[in-house]
């Protein structure tokens, strides 16, 4: 893309610290001091637009990764006429709704690295974006019941710490000194053998991380078009030339990209790509609040079941995918009784705890629990899909990644395995192993 | 009896048992160990477990359906001449369980297989009394009980008597035959035998509030 | 909880299934391409409305049957014999 | 005072005379605990009734500002009074009824509710302003995590504490024609006329009563509930379950209630499979916004006549009226009957309106629009109606909002078959047109759950085929008459007040959204948290909405809802978990392996032996003399008929046309893109059968993999599948002496080696145990049989063979061993030294596939995977230094940390003296002889070699051929 400024960007992410959020804009605890005593307003986070006739990139899909991806285009290259096109309203899809834990204990070198970028940049994101995503890293505990997940465990650690991640395979006692109201003795149906100890990881203010990138990409000219939803996308001899939308819109582009995870085939469709993923609807749950007890994450495979705390107190719970392929995101009951079983069984002292409410959202599964991220067959259509249950956490890495991708037309070394035609060539990522219930 | 089977203290007895423990007393049955325990309660549990399994496949709605008696989803108390004692069940499409009294598994596969022959359709047989749990449970309050485990509705217009279906009690899959026996509601729970155990004290539990008792085993069963 | 018609046992809880998904016929294997075969084996039509796909009555008669189902509502609209 | 003198702390100041409809037994009186003191209660009294008519008013401080909060609504939903009973946070304690000796206290206050030191939040209002966190806390970096603990202290709620009992909760199904949700009239009148028209109902009611709010009205409305209550009880089809709450409708009309209040359970959820369900929830008073409407002494209407009628509690002494409907009129005359003084009544709908309440602790006075001021410690609002339409939303309907009603509307068009809407939540009228309504809907709900039961009836196979068929159902639809809609004034706010009382959420804090971009209902609510808390927007949802629709200047109708989600009530974990059904496995020799102080090892659902004590041991016994292993786990499938041998070609990666009877092969199983699957043994029994073995973990899926290609690729293959795994007892007895002790007692089958060799397999006698199966061949490498005998004797057989084999020195042993002995034997286990990628040249099957096979599963795969080569390898391994045993897992790099590899396997070798290894290297280290580096878990890197063989003992089989 002509506009492009070549390299990554520094430690923080966008290049040479350009601070587009003009004087007043700026949030901090000076800024809330003065709008308290003065009861001013603050000023709009993110503004709405009248539609241009073109863009030189329509990014559709207003969740993590379509913002990001936006606002690494602008910020990191230099490419602001973006539009992102959101059906709904920002981070209605995944993004709003996932469990907000962050991890990279992968078990792939090329899953590792990947997802190391992107905890790295979560961790300097709040001052990057201005705008506190309460990032907390209280650490992550994958549970072992059984031998076979023991042994995957000590798999992952041994790569993870080859490349520099902080993870570690620790005994059931250091597991109750972490989550005391773990039972950990070894006379229940499914005993903590060990556990996958992970400090870096944690949970994050998912919907903060969308309006930061929202604000973010707002500063620096990307129009954010909500309730625009793309009906159609034009391509014409092997390129795409502009997207059309339900209000009658036709915006012309010569880039398109593919941002809608559990949404995806039906965009990818529309431009002649198809793709191996399936829809599948993913359930979460929240408790009543309570004080805080519990300060990590901890997830069990075995039990397909994971928990953590968060900052007001609730239990936030979620689980695996659902049983069959669907885009209900109306939830089950079963995964309420699944759920409250296997917390229970972990943490029996919790039965008077009350769920309060339960969602879903949709994920787009890809065969190898990796995801495809890259070029298409149709030049200028480019996808960012097949996050499954696993991509919150690699928003800003594959932000970053994308607006590398677009703005020099090829793929960054860091996403080089995650092509749309390693399935074609039998060339699968290994994921597979240790993702199944992997947040 | 063989040679191998006498140790110096006389004669050893090869001892059949069922994967469910059993009450006190235990007695022996035909070379079974049962439990002689008698009960009057209104819910009881009985482990049949030593009963006579065998299963037949075939085609749907054949001749050997005809011959057996009882259609998918159906039970049938001496379906055919040959299998007066038996209680025949129409367990799957295409696939019967027949049940019949204790030691009898062989002259009953031998009398199934004659009908699979007779019928001139590809059936098999095979005996599975020793891969199998069975167990009854008899009282008025055996439905509310099920109830608990079971999603399937157990109402007279869905599950009348003579009913029989496969589905899920107490997260197990389960062969499920309502078979009220002399008036009173009556349910046959048939399973995998390493999980026979399990099913009863599922049962157990969850008929507590009902007082559920164990009644023992008792001639001929069926 | 969705009821499943099985068309051997009558409407169950989609509990008892378990779901096998979208299935195409399989290529012939010995003139299929790599390309031809791993479309059979990964990519699916993934549609937001009607679908046909196999399920197996795991808890039940233990037959794989067909059905179409709108993956949208979880209406389902018809089943047969197996796919 | 001092403590427990309960005389003066009960009080009961507030308590009136005996009242018409009360649900107190005034004969009766019990004691339970208050923050610490002591207070009396009558059987039937909420805590909260109790501690009102002992005069106290504030029951909690709120979430974020700490400001005192008393009596809303008197009910379920009530924000202010969610307490601590004992170890049960946030007991909806205006709901709970009081039980003798309970121990209630507010939550998160401290020192004391009364003085509350953060109260000091509320003076910092102005800066914890919508959104404060995101703007602040920002830099530097490092504090964040400080900051965050700060945070986590000011969290509100209850306490959870980790010695709390797992009490007794559980399930149970339910199949009724006909559901209804509410037992107010409307739904009492429907759940009669249903099972007046045959159908079978179960009714369920929240509160401990019937009646709804007929229960607080005159004398009239009270005659009419117990008229209803009377036919519903004399009604045998309707089941009644009441302080029960259905809380959520899922596909299908699979809808799930929680029922309290049991004798035996502390909570159960009943799972409902309904034909029709009838929604009668009736209708939530709306709180009115104004500034000060939180303050301890203005409630609802509905709170104020439930506190006087139902339990004869005064709610203040001198009060200010907010009426907009004849309800709030009807309240006046309640205040009136208790002894209220009424200093005011502002009248809505002549426009006049409450704009602020001002008091410390508690209203003081009321501050009207036209200026005046009342003096009162009583503001009692009744300014209209939120339809709780949440199950109706649940199943797909979208309700309308109606603003000369001020509420949301259910919409007939747009509500699904099976689900129906009666009662104060479709619509106004006079009971006796509420009566006829809901008489309309439950013989309309009846018909439509005898036309879906004719329908589903159809195609049971459980009914019998000669019975008489079903009558059909009467097809004709039930006229339902209209319910009228009463005109409301859309009263939703005056001056800045509270909204969202359990978040702190204020229509100041609404409008700051909104201007700051958060522009739709989603985005306000996600920033604000606004519906969120634990009403889940019931109380709180238009209010939000219409103050949204104000500051964006859209309509409330373009405006829409939050999405109403389950649950309708929290339930708790205990009863969403119910009785844990985890089926589990045991083999028949259980008994015998706990009686001999086996580990038990707990593999999927079967509960096994790892060892008996010292599983090296158990090896050297088994290489040297003999040992029995259970292996009954082990999968087993007994396959008949004409084409099983076309079945095993398909499956199995090599060839088994030529297999003849009283054979054995070892076959490998790949899916279609070459992944190894599966392995074992198939042996073949006589002409037209053959028993199959899988591994443990795989038997269920090899089963199911095997129906699919009969059911569905080749249907016409005669062929019939039987999962036998525990049918059999399994028994491996290995070792050099194995012979000699089966030999002693075997019958029927000739053991010598030149008569049973192996992979061969005979059946006879064992133990006097007819019908047994052998098989020879083994995992171990030894000579060894597997005998697979009719389970029932199993124990038996078992405790014949070690009794026989005493003077041979038989041992047991588990799992542990059997894993080192398949380790120097280099078997591989699929999905150890196999994953989810491992296709089946990595494995090193190279010498079983039969690529000259016309088909089989994985073929093609296979085929690219031999053509392109370079794939990793499953090797042999030795560590260089024999002493150490690389962790299972250790990582194989090359320079520079580079992974080229891992162990799959790794263990001691009792045999050898040295450590062993399987494990997966790329395909240039493969070759026997080279030298690789292992990354041990603790830094260390050692080496190790490839070797030749898989195998480490015995790798030229020599042993097991004897
Ligand atoms: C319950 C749940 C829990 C999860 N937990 C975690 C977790 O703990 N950690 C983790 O890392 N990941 C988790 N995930 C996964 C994670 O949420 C997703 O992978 C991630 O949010 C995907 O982000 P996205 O931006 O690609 O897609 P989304 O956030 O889904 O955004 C896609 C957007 O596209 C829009 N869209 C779709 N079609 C169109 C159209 N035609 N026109 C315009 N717009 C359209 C949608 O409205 C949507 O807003 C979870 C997911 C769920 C559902
Ligand atoms: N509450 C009042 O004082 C009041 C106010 C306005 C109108 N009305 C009139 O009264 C009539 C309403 O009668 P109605 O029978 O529809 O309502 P109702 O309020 O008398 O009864 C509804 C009942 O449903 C119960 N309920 C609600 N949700 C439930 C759930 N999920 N699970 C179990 N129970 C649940 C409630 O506890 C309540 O007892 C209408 O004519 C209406 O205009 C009454
Ligand atoms: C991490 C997390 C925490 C949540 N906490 C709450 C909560 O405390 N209260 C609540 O009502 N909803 C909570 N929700 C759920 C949302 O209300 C909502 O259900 C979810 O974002 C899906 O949107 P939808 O229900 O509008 O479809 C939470 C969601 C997430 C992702
Ligand atoms: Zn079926």
């Amino acid at each position: 893309m002509s506009s492009s400024n070549n390299g990554t960007g520094n430690r923080n992410g966008s290049r040479n610290g350009h601070r587009p959020l003009r004087r007043g804009r700026r949030y901090s605890a000076w800024s809330l001091l003065q709008h308290g005593l003065s009861g001013a307003d603050w000023p709009v986070t993110f503004r709405s637009h009248p539609k241009r006739d073109s863009y030189d990139v329509v990014i559709v899909g207003g969740g993590v990764h379509g913002l990001a991806t936006a606002y690494y285009l602008a910020a990191n290259h230099g490419i602001r006429n973006v539009a992102v096109l959101e059906k709904s309203y920002i981070g209605s899809g995944g993004s709003g709704r996932n469990t907000a834990i962050l991890r990279s204990n992968y078990l792939t070198p090329e899953g590792v690295r990947f997802y190391d970028r992107s905890v790295k940049l979560y961790e300097h994101l709040a001052a990057e974006l201005n705008f506190n995503v309460m990032f907390s890293q209280r650490g992550h505990l994958t549970l072992a019941h059984n031998d076979a997940s023991l042994r995957t465990m000590r798999w992952r650690t041994e790569v993870n710490k080859l490349q520099g991640v902080d993870s570690e395979v620790i005994g059931p006692d250091e597991v109750k000194k972490l989550v005391p109201y773990l039972d950990t003795s070894s006379t229940t149906r499914y005993p903590v053998l060990g556990a996958l100890y992970h400090p870096p990881g944690g949970i994050i203010r998912h919907d903060a991380v969308v309006w930061g990138y929202a604000r973010g990409a707002d500063a620096h000219g990307v129009h954010i078009h909500q309730k625009t939803e793309v009906v159609g996308i034009d391509v014409e001899g092997g390129r795409v030339t502009g997207v059309r939308t339900d209000d009658g819109h036709r915006i012309a582009t010569p880039v398109v990209v593919n941002c809608t995870a559990g949404w995806s085939t039906l965009i990818s469709d529309m431009a002649g790509v198809s793709m191996p993923v399936q829809t599948f609807p993913l359930q979460a749950a929240v408790t009543e609040p309570v004080k805080p007890f519990l300060d990590t994450v901890i997830v069990s495979g075995t039990l397909h079941v994971y928990v953590s705390q968060t900052d007001r107190g609730e239990l936030v719970f979620g689980a695996s995918v659902d049983p069959f392929a669907s885009y209900s995101t109306r939830g089950s009951l079963e995964f309420a009784e699944g759920v409250a079983g296997h917390v229970l069984e972990l943490m029996p002292a919790l039965s008077k705890m009350r769920l309060l409410r339960q969602w879903a959202g949709l994920c787009d599964m890809t065969p190898d629990y990796s995801p495809i991220m890259g070029p298409t067959p149709v030049g200028g259509f480019y996808v960012d899909v097949g996050w499954g249950t696993y991509g919150f956490k690699a928003g800003p890495v594959s932000g970053e990644a994308m607006a590398d991708c677009i703005a020099n037309e090829r793929p960054p070394e860091i996403i080089s395995a995650f092509g749309l035609d390693r399935f074609e060539a039998g060339r699968l990522v290994g994921e597979k192993g240790a993702a199944a219930v992997g947040h | 009896m063989s040679d191998a089977d006498r140790s110096a203290d006389g004669p050893t007895v090869t001892i059949a048992r069922s994967p469910i423990a059993a009450p006190e007393p235990l007695v022996p049955h035909r070379g079974w160990e049962v439990s002689g325990r008698r009960s009057a309660a209104a819910l009881t549990i009985t482990d049949l477990t030593p009963l006579a399994k065998v299963a037949v496949r075939a085609p749907m709605d054949g001749a050997v359906q005809r011959a057996l008696g009882a259609p998918f989803g159906r039970a049938a108390r001496d379906g055919a001449p040959a299998l007066d004692g038996t209680l025949v069940v129409g367990s799957g499409p295409g696939e019967w369980l027949v049940l019949a009294p204790v030691g009898t598994a062989g002259e009953v596969r031998e009398q199934l297989a004659g009908i699979v022959t007779e019928a001139g359709e590809f059936g098999t047989v095979v005996d599975l009394t020793h891969g199998r749990a069975l167990l009854r449970l008899r009282g008025e309050a055996s439905a509310d009980l099920l109830a608990k485990v079971c999603a399937v509705d157990l109402s007279d217009a869905v599950t009348p008597d003579g009913a029989a279906f496969r589905s899920s009690v107490a997260n197990l899959v389960t062969d499920v035959v309502r078979d009220d026996a002399g008036g009173v509601r009556s349910y046959l729970l048939h399973c995998e035998r390493s999980s026979g155990q399990y099913l009863a004290a599922a049962l157990l539990d969850a008929g507590a509030e009902f007082g559920i008792d164990v009644d023992g085993f008792r001639d001929p069963g069926i | 909880m969705m009821l499943l018609p099985c068309p051997w046992c009558g409407p169950r809880n989609a509990s008892e299934f378990r779901y096998v998904g979208e299935t195409g016929p399989r290529p012939d294997p010995t003139t299929a391409t790599p390309e031809q075969w791993r479309r059979h084996l990964y990519f699916h039509a993934n549609p937001r409305g009607w679908v046909r796909e196999s399920w197996y009555h795991r808890a039940g008669c233990r037959r794989y049957f067909a059905a179409e189902r709108h993956t949208a509502t979880n209406e389902v609209r018809s089943s047969g014999g197996h796919s | 005072m001092t403590q427990g003198s309960t005389a003066t702390a009960t009080g009961a100041a507030m308590r009136l005379g005996p009242q018409p409809g009360e649900v107190i037994d005034r004969n009766r009186t019990i004691e339970f605990r208050w923050n610490g003191r002591a207070y009396q209660a009558h059987p039937g009294d909420t805590i909260i009734s109790a501690l009102a008519a002992a005069g106290e008013r504030v029951f909690s401080r709120s979430y974020k500002y700490h400001r005192p909060r008393g009596l809303l609504t008197a009910d379920f939903l009530d924000p202010g009074c969610q307490l601590q009973v004992g170890d049960e946070p946030n007991v909806r304690a205006a709901h709970r009824l009081v039980e003798a000796g309970m121990d209630v206290r507010s939550q998160n206050t401290w020192p004391s509710l009364k003085f509350d030191v953060k109260a000091v939040n509320g003076l910092a209002g102005r800066f914890l302003a919508t959104g404060f966190y995101y703007k602040t806390f920002i830099k530097p970096e490092r504090l964040w995590p400080a900051y965050e603990r700060v945070l986590r202290k000011f969290v509100h709620a209850g306490e959870v504490s980790p010695d709390t009992e797992h009490g007794y909760y559980d399930k149970r199904y339910a199949h009724p024609d006909v559901l209804v949700t509410g037992g107010g009239p409307a739904g009492m009148a429907a759940a009669v006329a249903a099972a007046r028209a045959g159908a079978r109902v179960l009714l369920v009611e929240e509160e401990h009563h019937l009646g709804g709010h007929l229960r607080w009205g005159d004398d009239t409305a009270r005659a009419v509930r117990a008229e209803l209550a009377e036919q519903v009880r004399s009604e045998p089809g309707i089941e009644v379950l009441t302080d029960s709450v259905v809380v959520g409708r899922y596909d299908d009309n699979w809808i799930g209630v929680m029922q309290r209040n049991l004798p035996h359970v502390v909570e159960r959820l009943v799972k409902v499979r309904a034909k029709s369900l009838v929604v009668a929830p009736g209708l939530v008073e709306r709180p009115y916004v104004f500034t000060g409407n939180d303050l301890p002494g203005v409630m609802l209407s509905t709170a104020a006549r439930r506190l006087i009628n139902l339990y004869a509690v005064k709610p203040g002494e001198r009060a200010v009226v907010l009426s907009a409907n004849p309800e709030g009129d009807a309240a006046v005359a309640d205040l009136q009957r208790a002894g209220v003084e009424i200093a005011a009544v502002a009248d809505a709908r002549r426009g006049q309106r409450v704009v602020r309440a001002r008091g410390r602790g508690g209203v003081q006075s009321v501050e009207l629009a036209d200026g005046s001021r009342i003096d009162c410690d009583l503001l009692v609002t009744a300014v209209g109606w939120t339809a709780p339409t949440s199950l109706l939303n649940m199943a797909g309907a979208r309700p309308v909002y109606r603003p000369e009603v001020a509420r949301f509307v259910p919409d007939p068009a747009h509500t699904p078959d099976g689900v129906l809407a009666v009662g104060g939540i479709a619509g106004d009228g006079t009971l006796d047109q509420l009566r006829e309504h809901a008489d309309a809907v439950g013989r309309e709900a009846a018909r439509r759950a005898a036309q879906l039961a004719h329908r589903l009836h159809g195609a049971l196979p459980t009914r019998p085929r000669d019975a008489a068929p079903q009558p059909a159902p009467v097809t004709d639809p039930v006229p339902i008459p209209e319910l009228p809609l009463a005109e409301h004034p859309e009263l939703f706010f005056s001056t800045h007040g509270f909204v969202d009382f359990s978040e702190d959420v204020s229509s100041k804090d609404l409008v700051t959204a909104v201007k700051e971009g958060y522009d739709s209902v989603e985005l306000v609510k996600r920033y604000t948290t606004a519906t969120m808390g634990p009403a889940q927007g019931k109380l709180e949802t238009v209010n939000t909405v219409a103050i949204v629709a104000a500051a964006t200047g859209r309509s409330i109708a373009e405006t829409g809802t939050t999405t109403w989600r389950p649950m309708y009530a929290p339930v708790t974990l205990g009863a969403l978990a119910g009785r844990s059904f985890e089926p589990i496995r045991h083999s028949p020799m259980q008994p015998w392996h706990e009686r001999h102080g086996a580990t038990p090892l707990v593999a999927g659902q079967w509960i096994r032996p790892e060892h008996y004590g010292d599983p090296a041991a158990e090896v050297r016994t088994v290489r040297s003399g003999v040992g029995i292993i259970d292996v009954t786990p082990i999968g087993k499938l007994d396959l008949r008929g004409p084409d099983v041998a076309k079945l095993l070609n398909l499956l199995y990666v090599n060839k088994w046309s030529k297999l003849d009877i009283g054979r054995v092969r070892y076959g490998v199983m790949c899916a279609d893109d070459g992944v190894v699957l599966d392995d074992g043994v198939t042996g073949r029994l006589g002409d037209d059968h053959y028993l199959m073995s899988t591994t443990s973990s795989g038997a269920a899926t090899v089963w199911e993999w095997v129906e699919n290609w009969l059911q569905t690729e080749h249907p016409d293959w005669q062929v019939h599948v039987t999962p036998v795994t525990t049918a059999y007892a399994s028994i491996n007895v290995a070792g050099p002496r194995s012979r000699e002790l089966l030999g002693r007692l075997t019958e029927g089958v000739d053991l010598r080696p030149e008569a049973f060799g192996y992979m061969n397999v005979r059946t006879g006698t064992v133990a006097g145990v007819q019908d047994c199966v052998l098989w020879r061949i083994g995992f171990t490498g030894e000579l060894s049989y597997e005998i697979h005998l009719p389970a029932s004797y199993g124990l038996h057989v078992w405790e014949r063979l070690i009794e026989t084999g005493a003077d041979l020195g038989v041992v047991p042993f588990g799992v542990e061993a059997q894993r080192i002995l398949r380790l120097e034997k280099g078997h591989f286990i699929v999905g150890q030294d196999t994953d989810g990628l491992t296709q089946g040249y990595t494995a090193g099957l190279g010498s079983l596939i039969k690529l000259d096979k016309a088909d089989f599963v994985g073929k093609p795969e296979l085929a690219w995977q031999a053509e392109r080569g370079g794939y990793p390898q499953l090797v042999g391994l030795l560590p260089v230094d024999g002493d150490v045993v690389p962790p299972e897992a250790s990582q194989i790099i090359t320079g520079g940390g580079h992974i080229a590899g891992r162990i799959t396997s790794s263990r001691m070798s009792p045999t050898l003296g040295r450590a062993i290894c399987l494990g997966q290297v790329d395909s240039g280290l493969a070759e026997a002889g080279t030298r690789v580096t292992v990354r041990l878990p603790d830094g260390r890197d050692v080496e190790a070699v490839i070797t030749a063989h898989h195998a480490q003992v015995d790798p030229e089989g020599e042993r097991q051929r004897v």
